[in-house]
């Protein structure tokens, strides 16, 4: 998939990979699409979460050996 | 008259419209009501350790994270959460009712020790708190888990409003100075009306 | 058929009207709602130390002030804030796990003191926890800070009910003549539909 | 500004002042006005909250050498 930005938040640990994901999403213009890379598997749920709360959609969420792939696509 | 039975009529068809539209308007009122609210959450902070410190700022700054509305009111020993250098915060593992027998971070060694039978064993050695401050230290950047600095810094970057107890701040000797800045000195009237509107309110 | 079309325009005018003015009726009567509310709070009062004394009171009598509508359950250690005599409440820095190593009241000398390293020496103090609860009583009047007694009184005179935890009485083996008047005396499923229709409910 | 009755909270702390000035009110009568002098800083937020909540308007509030001045209108 395509993205603007990317986020790589692998290693960091709940709730700093949300906390840099509202920072770089608040940088970015309407519709554009930020990627994240996790190695928390708390955060699985966490951006479905966030996703519902902020409005920011989800447009994917992935595993791939122990690693996170999310797929934002800003407000 | 043959106009009465005509209003008549007319005031009973008000009442079936009323009747079909209003509860589906109140539905809607409601809900509009719901979208457009924005959620909030209000922390009283009262401890003043390495531990304790983390819930009132891991909560706020993910709270801010999906843009709540989050105000901290630090109060009693949670004043020392707001000081300039808190590199001085400490786990006291002593006479901490949660903490259990066996310490939960550091190396193995150290995690295998059954520190509190008896407890006199951990009091007595001295140093033990350094060493559990510095192990615990170490374990939260091994972990890539946030140091206290670091989370009030992106609570504060994300508009979470600190409010300092300003009767504390007098009985405990503090000066102004002491603290970082963007801080609302005030006291408990100041709070509740924030803590009334609040979807959340904690006591930390 | 005169009467048709202008029953359906009188119905469309009646459905217009309608639409127009509901939502703002609506929105009114909420506001009504909220305007008229009584703010009310709960507390569970838990802890039975000087210190930790302070937030339950001063948290209540504040809202008492503001108008609200407080009630304090006092369960577990929290039962000793009722009792008549509370001259001996102290501060207990020992097992506290809220408070920082060094002490946050008194003379400068004695907050310059790192009493937990080692924890032995704190703990082996004779009479320490005596000498703690001495001074923040001193910095406490110094400061023009109510004390408890003062506190609770003015709790009960704004009509702040409180609750005494009659299951830890009986486990504490406490009697009811140890207790200040005033007091109702039951369990948790009187203090549960309190917090249920509370604005701020609140562990302490 | 003229007022009914005065009450010195000087040198008192959180949350007396307020208490105070609660107890004060309700001696009071409809539109009489209350004049609360503190030495509290955090007295400042607290009275307008105070007044906020209570619906006993605060006419003024006002600093002069570490003392502050509150006029209170009893509702």
């Amino acid at each position: 998939m395509d993205f603007d930005k990317d986020l790589d938040a692998r290693g960091l640990n709940c709730p700093l990979p949300i906390l840099r994901a509202k920072k770089a999403l608040a940088e970015m213009t309407g519709g554009q699409v930020l990627r994240v890379l996790s190695t928390d598997p708390g955060s699985v749920k966490d951006f479905a979460a966030f996703a519902k709360q902020t409005g920011n959609e989800l447009l994917s969420s992935g595993e791939n050996n122990k690693e996170f792939e999310f797929y934002l696509k800003r407000k | 008259m043959g106009a009465t039975p005509e209003i008549a009529n007319i005031d009973e068809l008000i009442q079936r419209r009323i009747d079909e539209i209003l509860p589906q308007k109140i539905e809607q009122a409601l809900q509009a009501r719901e979208a457009s609210h924005t959620p909030s959450m209000t922390i009283i902070a009262t401890k003043g350790t390495l531990d304790w410190a983390y819930p009132p700022f891991i909560l706020a700054s993910t709270a801010a994270a999906l843009g709540w509305d989050v105000k901290i009111f630090f109060t009693f020993y949670g004043l020392n959460l707001l000081k300039k250098d808190i590199s001085d915060l400490k786990v006291s593992p002593l006479g901490n009712p949660g903490m259990p027998m066996k310490m939960p971070f550091g190396p193995d060694w150290f995690k295998s020790i059954n520190w509190n039978i008896p407890n006199l064993v951990q009091a007595g050695i001295p140093g033990f708190e350094s060493v559990a401050t510095l192990l615990m230290q170490q374990t939260i950047r091994n972990n890539g888990v946030a140091s206290i600095a670091e989370l009030r810094a992106l609570s504060q970057e994300a508009d979470v409003k600190f409010i300092a107890c300003q009767m504390t701040v007098e009985l405990f000797g503090f000066k102004h100075d002491d603290f970082i800045d963007g801080l609302d000195f005030a006291g408990a009237a100041t709070f509740l009306p924030e803590a009334q509107k609040a979807d959340v309110s904690l006591f930390m």
